[in-house]
């Protein structure tokens, strides 16, 4: 069964990519989103049927035999990949289905050309891609679905490929999650030189004896095991486009919007998460990368919140609130709750691709505007989208009830409540000697989170349209399956936080997550977060609720005071709006230094060094000696007998020093 | 004189009777049916002479009053000498006949130098030597500027007059100072001579002399300078001639000097063939580059190849002989092939021996230029072909002999000079279309240049059985 | 006393005029076939000394030889001047310089 | 079955004897009737060679299939395959009959084009197969003639420069291999490579003209070797004859020389660097290292900046060799299964992105990137296909690319970890010009209008790439058969590696 | 001073310094005259030495053939000698001091030379004071010297066969009688009748 749900992606990829001239292009749609919603269904039936006492592996086929090395195409069903199973299946079935809907006339193509069986193809590809990576069993089979996802986001961004902005950033997404994936390599090859093995059980049993081990490169000594999930970490973040390595993940919202709901904020993003959260066994026993972990979490939520505020694309908004919210995600799985590390990407999947298809449905209407700025009262134009995206920003502020954990053992709110309070209380639980800067910290990112989702839900819904009229009145929600996933996603938008908590955090939690998450036994955070003092627990509804007040504010009691601002900082809003200026930095840093080290190394390095010395000899050196050696041939006798008699005398003299002396 | 003697110098009393006979049928039937007859007629008695001296069954040393050797050696070369003049005879007739040259004096001459050359390797005592060297000097000083009416050919045949001259001059002068040490002039008794009483200064003195003169006539650097200007000069029949077989006499008699006269002198002499031998190398492959006359260039590339004889013949073992036998009969074999081609450039009825010319030769023809694109190859030493073998084994003796960085010099050399080469097989077959040659060849050219072509291809599979006779020859000359 | 070495230092002495008679001399070739003379008279009194003080014949034998070759030679190259000068009407040295490089 | 690897190494030449002499005329039949002869002669060898790898005994350690002949001086004729060599002679027979089918267009002096490449076939297998020194040396060198002439005839506008370029450069370069042939020959009295492998060259200090050279003798023969292996390989910084052999050379030649021709530097490292010279391939690790992730870095750094097609490609393929020398280096059974490993992996991606631009080089006559663009609006086929070896060459995991660099680095982790991390930025860079590479010349906007005639793959080119997509696929996704015939040689060069070295 | 010097001394000069002149010398002629000089100080050096015959030897062959050749040549070619400029100074420097460099080389070598015979292969080679020279070398010459008394007639026949084929012309524009060619004269072809026209002309 298993093997079916990850090998009918790729089938249904291969199906649409290759044969849907002889299968009419709408069958081969149809077969392949249905094929994809039969994988969801198997794989929501193996998350609620699973005995996840014991984790189950299946050897598919010898990989790699080199020595010591010994790697198999193999699947490990446990819990953690039993979520993303469900996960990724489901959003991407949805998100197939949407697509027919979205994809259906787009004004990037021409009529004739067909686009959609290849968009679905990369789809399914990337679902395959996706689920090879989270059922792996080893680090090269993680690090093929890792690269695997990578291509796939690399072709959907780069799906409209006549667009050059859309190529530029699907190669700025590769490029930069290479880099990451760097680290990702360097860290299996540590693994490997430490463990002589590239299986998760290996390294996990025997990380305690690595930890004691010292690695030293150059002239620096690490700790071997900080030093592997440190390595390891960088490669999440830069498949979670974490601070640093984040700077592909906006440009990323040049792919078709159900691209940007199902891959940058419901499943490839998250893959860093999970790789965290599997990691579990080693990180539980390195201090200072579980630090660098909630360190990196925290500020880039914090940097993707202030940045969030500033912006007037509408996907990019969303895109950057995906980035902060797997910076808690991060904090979560640093601080060492894994569980809400999970339940938040299990819960965030459904409310952030449910934003994303939302503003994919105000896109399609809107004729493919995407500027906030040019929309405005479409609250009555798009009902289903006003109140699936509304949904979604409850969820996503975390609007619940608080304290109603004390109350009912059980928390009661939208989805997004449930996970990310218990991040936060895990973070003010937790042992960590930073602790309460990161709930302050988070606690304001919480607020920015509040104050840009509800900018944009009042910018887009309420106040005037101030785009063009023409685009206004043709708006319309008329594709069904558009609306049915909104309407789908709302709902579980709003309850699987508090459906799952039993099984992320509650009474199951402990069963659940029994083989594939170790907790160390100094790890109590886990308990702990619920007996953290009551105002912490308000705490970020409360901020929740002052973000909304600010939007208020802001954006309806006084619209122009946003505008007064941001004359009035100007540098700050440039810095904010210009995403700190990374882009900038590292394009000089890095782009144009490369090129002009590329250029110097080609023109000055091969040309004039290399290839001047070589035609130095050949071309000057040699022909000038023979130049020489002909003029020498004067054509006359006595130079000649004159040569002779040198060469005699010169030939006797040395035979007479080297004899007589 | 014993009837054995004469059974000796069977081939070289045959090759003298016929001169004379030669001689009064040129002067008395004055046709050209006569003179054909003759030319014919040289042919064959120089592949008999080859085949007397194949049969005959002195496989140990015999000689004539101690004065005439013949061993294997000198059999190897003599036959060799034999074999290559006979072809190259064959190859100049239509040349000659072109170019008004046609006379009976042209084979007579070169039966006489022949004979020169094959009394060279055969002498065991100077007097022999020289008076076989000056027979075939002088033979060739006449040959070199047969073409009369010539003003080129002319200004060789004075140029290598005046040069061999004072060479062999040289070389007297040096027969006079080991004379004077030894007492002797007898190759034995000298050595023999050095073995017991040790040697002289004077004996050094002469023995520069000698390599000066043998130098020249092999043309090694820096006793070269004729070389080019008489290849140039010559008639072309006659260059190919002075480029192979002349090679051969001297190198043959270089050999037999310094391995049957100063064997014991090795280490003095190794020095003095070792210096020659670097700078034939590179000049030879240097100069060669700026060359546009094809017949110059063949001359700096004979130069340079005579550097790797006398690498082969300065590690001064039996190895390096063989080696150098091997690279003898390589190297004779390529440049006949070259030859016969290059006697065929022509355009519209001239002779034409600028490079340029054989721009994309290959549209002329593709057999010609494919035969002597593996030629070149051939000469320039690249593998598969013959012609890296030679090279190998002259390399191999060298570094056997401890002269490594000596190889490494020459494998330097031999790079360059892959250079020139390749610069003609890249004018053939990519270079820019130009008035292009006439491209005839007459079958039995193209014979010669194909079969030498092929020659070049099967030697890798056992150099033709070479190994073991040179082995054989080399160890007669040294033990 | 008169020895070997007087013998000696003449003919090297003549054979270094002889020499650079060769390649001194820029007046015209056929002073260079005289000097070539010179050389092989030079080595002719070698000869002649030392078979004089070895008390050897083959010394003056070899010298006959050559004289003998002497002549030929000097009449091969005076034949070959002769078409020399046919073709380009001088003797001088320098213009015997047509081939080159 | 005696002399089955004389046939394979011998029968394309066998073919070109043929076409040679009872092919005559030029015009269209008998072009045809030698291509398909020529095609039939380089098939064979393949069929062959399949068999061969089937009846391959991967557990035997040592050669397989051994001929010996005596030959001149002392010298054997003496073939055999092992491990190693097995793969780089699939590699050669697979590649044959392809670059013959994308040769079909050529419509100039057809017969000797395809008698040079027979002959080079038979001279690359040949130096694959052969275990005397000097027979080596034969084949390696043979090769150049072949080469230099395809380059020069049927090469583009510069290729004069390119053709002596490449061959002073690799003759410069093996001459001085030849010398430590021959002394290896002198001192150890064989030439049976499989005997030297045991010889214990001497390896103490030396001094020469007041240099103190660590390793003596074996460190000099070693840099003979090296000089020779790292111009053919090539390693940087002899590489510059590379970029202009490929951007002359005709697209089969291209080929030819990017999949075969470079791999017989890395086999001869590992044939005999490794084995033969241990202390001195130790001494020159770390030299081998510097260099190599110089190659990786610097080239890619200059692909990067590339305005040809086939200069990018060549500069990548430099950056890849250098993976390659990092791993034979490293000396370990993964680092040197990667490095076989990549050695076939480049060879058909290599080869497959040779042909791409062949394609468009045919219709355009131009290798100009900035002539492209929006190809994959004209030819979908075409940008599918590309965009598929540009990804195998980036290294994606699931192509033959990721296996090679995986192994690699994992092995040279073992040994600095400092080069692997600097290593692994060409992972990046390759990403880097491979993609930008494609978003200009397969992306965009169709800009130029005179690509508009532009026509997509037909059948015959879809028939060579096809395999090649195939064997990419296959070696990425099951690499295994490849790691298994390998394994037992490298385990055995690894084992005897660890002995020499104490 | 014993007689033997003196002549050594006399002869030696005439025979250095008239070499010298021929290589000086500005005029041919009397270069040739120089060099027939010097071949007389060899030959009365020769007879010092006892070698009588061959010192008169060169005195037939030389002065008698060589020298007069070159006088011939000389005469013949008629040379206009004042264009020929004697410009010997540019390489006199260097030559000088390679020449001495050679001269003083072989000085010293000439010091180790010890006039002793140590091999003697044949007896008739010894040089007898009873028998003249003449005869002694008669002796050995056509016997043990046969080969190369026969190689050196080649040589000559050589310097024949060269000498005629270098310069040997047949000029044509001279009429030359060919006595053949008259007597065979065949009055058939020679002679053609034609029927003239009257009053036409040919």
């Amino acid at each position: 069964m298993i093997k079916f749900i990850i090998f009918a992606p790729l089938i249904a990829a291969i199906f649409s990519g290759f044969f849907y001239k002889k299968f009419k292009e709408k069958n081969v749609l149809y077969f392949t989103t249905s094929i994809i919603f039969l994988s969801a269904v198997l794989s929501w039936y193996i998350l609620l049927s699973l005995d996840f006492s014991k984790v189950e592996t299946i050897i598919l086929i010898k990989w790699l035999e080199s020595g010591s090395l010994l790697v198999n195409w193999e699947l490990r069903l446990d819990s953690l990949t039993a979520i993303m199973l469900t996960v990724v299946t489901t959003i991407s079935a949805f998100v197939h289905f949407y697509s027919l809907g979205y994809m259906a006339h787009d004004p990037n193509w021409e009529n004739d050309e067909k686009y959609r069986p290849r968009f679905f193809s990369y789809l399914s590809l990337f679902t395959f891609a996706m689920l090879m990576l989270v059922t792996s069993n080893n680090f090269v089979q993680l690090f093929f679905g890792w690269e695997g996802v990578g291509l796939a986001s690399y072709l959907l961004i780069g799906f409209y490929y006549k667009k050059s902005s859309a190529n530029l950033a699907s190669i700025k997404a590769f490029i930069v999650n290479r880099v990451g994936d760097i680290g990702l390599a360097i860290a299996i090859f540590c693994t490997f030189f430490y463990v002589n093995s590239l299986n998760f059980d290996e390294l996990f049993s025997k990380s305690q004896e690595i930890s004691n081990k010292n690695i030293e490169i150059l002239f620096f000594n690490f700790n071997a095991l900080e030093f592997i999930v440190i390595l390891f970490f960088l490669g999440a973040m830069g498949k979670s486009a974490q601070l640093f390595l984040h700077t592909w993940l906006p440009d990323a919202m040049e792919g078709p919007t159900p691209v940007s709901a199902l891959i940058h904020a419901a499943t490839m993003v998250t893959a860093g998460v999970f790789l965290v959260c599997r990691l579990s066994p080693v990180i539980e026993y390195t201090p200072i990368a579980s630090n660098l972990i909630i360190l990196v979490g925290a500020i880039t939520a914090f940097f993707a919140g202030t940045v969030a505020l500033v912006q007037n694309d509408v996907k990019r908004i969303i895109a950057y609130s995906t980035c902060s919210q797997l910076g808690f995600m991060f904090a979560a799985a640093g601080i060492g709750l894994y569980q809400a590390a999970m339940f938040h990407l299990f819960t965030h999947a459904f409310f952030k691709a449910l934003l994303f298809l939302c503003a994919g449905s105000i896109i399609h209407s809107m004729h493919h505007q995407q500027d906030i700025r040019s929309y405005g009262g479409l609250r009555k134009k798009l009902p289903i989208t006003f109140y699936s995206m509304l949904i979604g920003t409850l969820a996503i502020t975390g609007l619940g009830i608080p304290l109603s954990y004390d109350l009912f053992h059980l928390p009661i709110g939208f989805s997004g409540f449930v996970s990310k309070d218990a991040i936060i209380e895990g973070i003010y639980a937790s042992k960590n000697d930073n602790s309460f800067i990161y709930f302050l910290l988070i606690i304001i990112c919480t607020i920015t989170t509040s104050l840009y989702s509800w900018r944009l839900i009042i910018l887009t819904f309420f106040g005037d349209y101030k785009g063009k009229i023409e685009y206004f009145n043709e708006a319309v929600e008329d594709s069904k399956p558009i609306n049915i996933t909104l309407i789908f996603l709302s709902i579980c938008s709003i309850l699987v936080g508090v459906i799952f908590y039993d099984f992320f955090l509650g009474k199951k939690a402990e069963y659940f997550f029994s083989q594939s998450l170790f907790i160390s036994p100094d790890n109590t955070v886990f308990y702990d977060l619920h007996y953290i003092p009551k105002w912490a627990k308000i705490a970020p509804f409360l901020a929740m609720i002052v973000g909304l007040f600010l939007a208020l504010y802001f954006y309806v009691k006084k619209p122009k005071l946003p505008q007064v601002f941001s004359n009035n900082q100007k540098i700050l809003y440039l810095f904010l709006l210009n995403k700190w200026y990374f882009d900038e930095i590292y394009n000089i840093l890095f782009v144009k230094s490369s090129r002009w080290l590329g250029t110097f190394f080609w023109k000055t390095g091969d040309e004039r060094i290399i290839d001047g010395f070589i035609n130095f000899i050949s071309l000057t050196f040699i022909p000038t000696i023979t130049k020489y050696v002909g003029r020498l041939q004067t054509g006359l006798i006595y130079h000649y007998a004159f040569a002779i008699f040198i060469g005699l005398v010169s030939i006797f003299t040395y035979l007479l020093i080297k004899i007589g002396g | 004189m014993k009837i054995i003697d004469i059974l000796i110098l069977a081939p070289e009393i045959l090759l003298i009777i016929f001169s004379i006979i030669a001689i009064l049928t040129a002067s008395f039937f004055k046709s050209n049916k006569s003179y054909n007859l003759i030319f014919q007629a040289t042919i064959i008695i120089f592949l008999f002479s080859a085949l007397i001296l194949y049969l005959t069954p002195f496989e140990i040393k015999t000689n004539v009053n101690g004065i005439f050797i013949r061993d294997t050696f000198s059999k190897f070369f003599q036959i060799l000498i034999l074999l290559s003049v006979s072809c190259l005879l064959f190859m100049s007739k239509q040349y000659l006949q072109k170019n008004k040259l046609f006379k009976p004096e042209y084979p007579i001459l070169l039966i006489f130098s022949t004979l020169g050359m094959m009394l060279m390797i055969s002498s065991n005592n100077f007097l022999l030597l020289y008076l076989g060297l000056e027979i075939q000097s002088l033979s060739l000083y006449v040959v070199s500027s047969f073409r009369r009416e010539n003003y080129k050919s002319t200004e060789a045949g004075l140029k290598y007059f005046i040069l061999g001259s004072l060479s062999s001059g040289l070389m007297l002068f040096g027969i006079s100072l080991i004379y004077g040490s030894t007492g002797s002039i007898n190759f034995e008794i000298i050595s023999s001579m050095i073995k017991h009483e040790g040697f002289f200064p004077g004996i050094i003195a002469g023995l520069v002399f000698l390599i000066c003169g043998f130098a020249f006539k092999a043309s090694a650097v820096p006793f070269h300078m004729w070389t080019p200007d008489v290849y140039e000069g010559s008639p072309t029949p006659v260059t190919a001639f002075f480029a192979t077989v002349p090679k051969l006499a001297a190198i043959g008699v270089l050999l037999r000097v310094l391995f049957d006269c100063f064997g014991q002198l090795v280490e003095s002499w190794q020095q003095v063939i070792i210096i020659i031998s670097v700078l034939s190398m590179f000049l030879g492959s240097i100069a060669a580059i700026g060359q546009n006359n094809i017949k110059r260039l063949m001359a700096y590339s004979s130069i340079g190849h005579i550097g790797f004889v006398l690498m082969g013949i300065a590690s001064g073992t039996d190895k390096g002989v063989s080696s150098v036998l091997i690279y003898m009969v390589l190297y004779i074999i390529m440049n006949i092939g070259v030859f016969v081609f290059i006697l065929n450039m022509e355009r519209n009825g001239v002779a034409v021996t600028t490079i340029n010319s054989l721009n994309m030769y290959n549209d002329v023809s593709k057999s010609q230029t494919l035969f002597l694109t593996i030629l070149l190859f051939s000469l320039a030493g690249i593998p598969p072909l013959a012609g890296f073998f030679g090279k190998f084994f002259i390399f191999n003796a060298a570094i056997n002999a401890g002269l490594s960085w000596l190889a490494v010099i020459g494998g330097i050399a031999s790079v360059i000079a892959a250079f020139y080469y390749l610069r003609i097989v890249y004018l053939m077959y990519f270079g820019l279309s130009s008035d292009p040659l006439s491209g005839k060849m007459p079958t039995a050219h193209w014979l010669i240049l194909s079969g030498s072509a092929l020659l070049m291809l099967i030697g890798i599979i056992n150099l033709y059985g070479l190994e073991k006779p040179s082995f054989l020859a080399a160890k007669s000359l040294i033990n | 006393m008169i020895e070997l070495q007087h013998f000696l230092i003449l003919s090297s002495l003549l054979f270094l005029i002889g020499v650079f008679g060769i390649f001194l001399n820029r007046k015209n070739i056929i002073i260079i076939l005289m000097s070539i003379e010179l050389i092989l008279l030079a080595v002719n009194i070698n000869f002649v000394s030392f078979s004089f003080f070895l008390g050897d014949l083959t010394g003056q034998i070899f010298s006959l030889f050559i004289l003998t070759v002497a002549a030929a030679e000097a009449a091969i190259g005076l034949a070959i001047l002769v078409c020399f000068y046919r073709n380009k009407g001088s003797i001088a040295v320098d213009d015997a310089n047509l081939m080159k490089g | 079955m005696d002399y089955l690897l004389s046939l394979i190494i011998f029968f394309p030449s066998f073919g070109a004897l043929i076409l040679g002499i009872f092919l005559r005329g030029e015009n269209l039949e008998s072009n045809n009737n030698a291509k398909l002869l020529t095609l039939v002669s380089t098939i064979a060898p393949l069929i062959f060679s399949i068999f061969v790898f089937y009846n391959f005994n991967s557990s035997v350690t040592g050669f397989q299939l051994v001929e010996e002949y005596q030959w001149l001086m002392g010298l054997t004729y003496k073939v055999g395959i092992d491990g190693i060599s097995l793969p780089l002679i699939l590699l050669t027979t697979i590649t044959m009959p392809i670059v013959i089918i994308s040769s079909w267009k050529i419509e100039k002096n057809v017969k000797e084009y395809m008698i040079c490449f027979l002959i080079l076939e038979t001279l690359i297998l040949g130096v694959f197969c052969s275990l005397d020194l000097v027979l080596f040396y034969l084949f390696f060198e043979s090769g150049l003639i072949p080469m230099f002439l395809i380059i020069g005839i049927w090469g583009g506008n510069n290729r004069v420069y390119a053709a002596f370029k490449f061959f002073l450069y690799t003759l410069l370069g093996s001459i001085l291999m030849l010398f430590a042939v021959i002394y290896m020959w002198t001192v150890s009295g064989t030439t049976d490579i499989t005997k030297l492998m045991f010889f214990d060259f001497n390896s103490s200090d030396l001094k020469l003209l007041g240099f103190n050279i660590n390793g003596g003798i074996q460190s000099i023969l070693w840099i003979a070797f090296f000089a020779s292996f790292a111009v053919k390989l090539p390693m940087w910084p002899f590489h510059t004859w590379l970029p202009d052999a490929h951007v002359q050379a005709p697209t089969g030649g291209s080929v030819v020389l990017a999949a075969i021709l470079l791999k017989m530097g890395g086999y001869g490292f590992l044939r005999f660097s490794l084995p033969m010279f241990p202390d001195a391939s130790l001494i020159f690790q770390n030299f081998i290292f510097s260099i190599s992730v110089i190659a990786i870095i610097y080239t890619s750094l200059v692909a990067l900046m590339q305005k040809d097609i086939k200069k990018l490609i060549a500069y990548s393929s430099v950056a890849h060799m250098g993976f390659v020398t990092l791993g034979i280096f490293s000396m370990n059974q993964q680092s040197i299964d990667g490095a076989i490993f990549q050695m076939i992996s480049h060879g058909i991606i290599s080869a497959a992105l040779f042909l791409l631009v062949g394609v468009i080089y045919d219709r355009m006559h131009t290798k100009d990137i900035d002539f492209y663009g929006g190809l994959v609006s004209l030819m979908p086929k075409y940008a599918l296909f590309f965009i598929f070896f540009t990804m195998a060459n980036v290294g994606l995991p699931g192509t033959s690319g990721f296996v090679g660099e995986f192994l690699v680095l994992l092995g040279t982790f073992k040994v600095s970890k400092l080069v692997t991390i600097f290593a692994s930025l060409g992972i990046v860079l390759s990403a880097c010009y491979g993609l930008w590479l494609s978003r200009r010349i397969i992306f965009g906007n169709v800009t130029n209008n005179s690509l508009l005639e532009i026509t997509d793959l037909n059948r015959i080119e879809k028939l060579y790439f096809i395999p090649l997509i195939v064997l990419t696929l296959f070696l990425g996704i099951l690499p295994y058969p490849v790691l298994e015939i390998t394994s037992n040689s490298v385990d055995l060069l690894v084992s005897h590696l660890a002995q020499n070295l104490k | 001073m014993e007689p033997f010097a003196l002549g050594f001394y006399f002869f030696s000069s005439i025979t250095l310094l008239s070499g010298l002149m021929v290589v000086l010398s500005t005029n041919p002629v009397h270069s040739v005259l120089w060099l027939i000089l010097t071949f007389f100080g060899a030959s009365g050096l020769f007879i010092i030495l006892g070698a009588e015959f061959l010192a008169l030897i060169l005195m037939i062959v030389y002065v008698g053939a060589v020298a007069v050749l070159f006088m011939f040549v000389v005469m013949m070619l008629n040379i206009n000698f004042k264009e020929i400029k004697s410009r010997l100074t540019k390489y006199l420097p260097v030559g000088v001091l390679i020449g001495l460099v050679l001269f003083v080389e072989l000085s010293l070598i000439f010091g180790d030379f010890i006039p002793e015979l140590k091999f003697n292969s044949n007896d008739d080679l010894v040089i007898n004071p009873n028998i003249e020279n003449t005869k002694q070398l008669g002796l050995v010459l056509y016997t043990d010297f046969f080969i190369y008394f026969q190689l050196a007639g080649i040589v000559l026949l050589i310097a024949m066969i060269g000498a005629i084929v270098l310069t040997h012309q047949r000029r044509k524009d001279v009429k030359r009688q060919d006595v053949l060619a008259q007597i065979y004269k065949d009055p058939n072809n020679s002679i053609e009748l034609k029927d003239i026209k009257p009053g036409q002309g040919l």
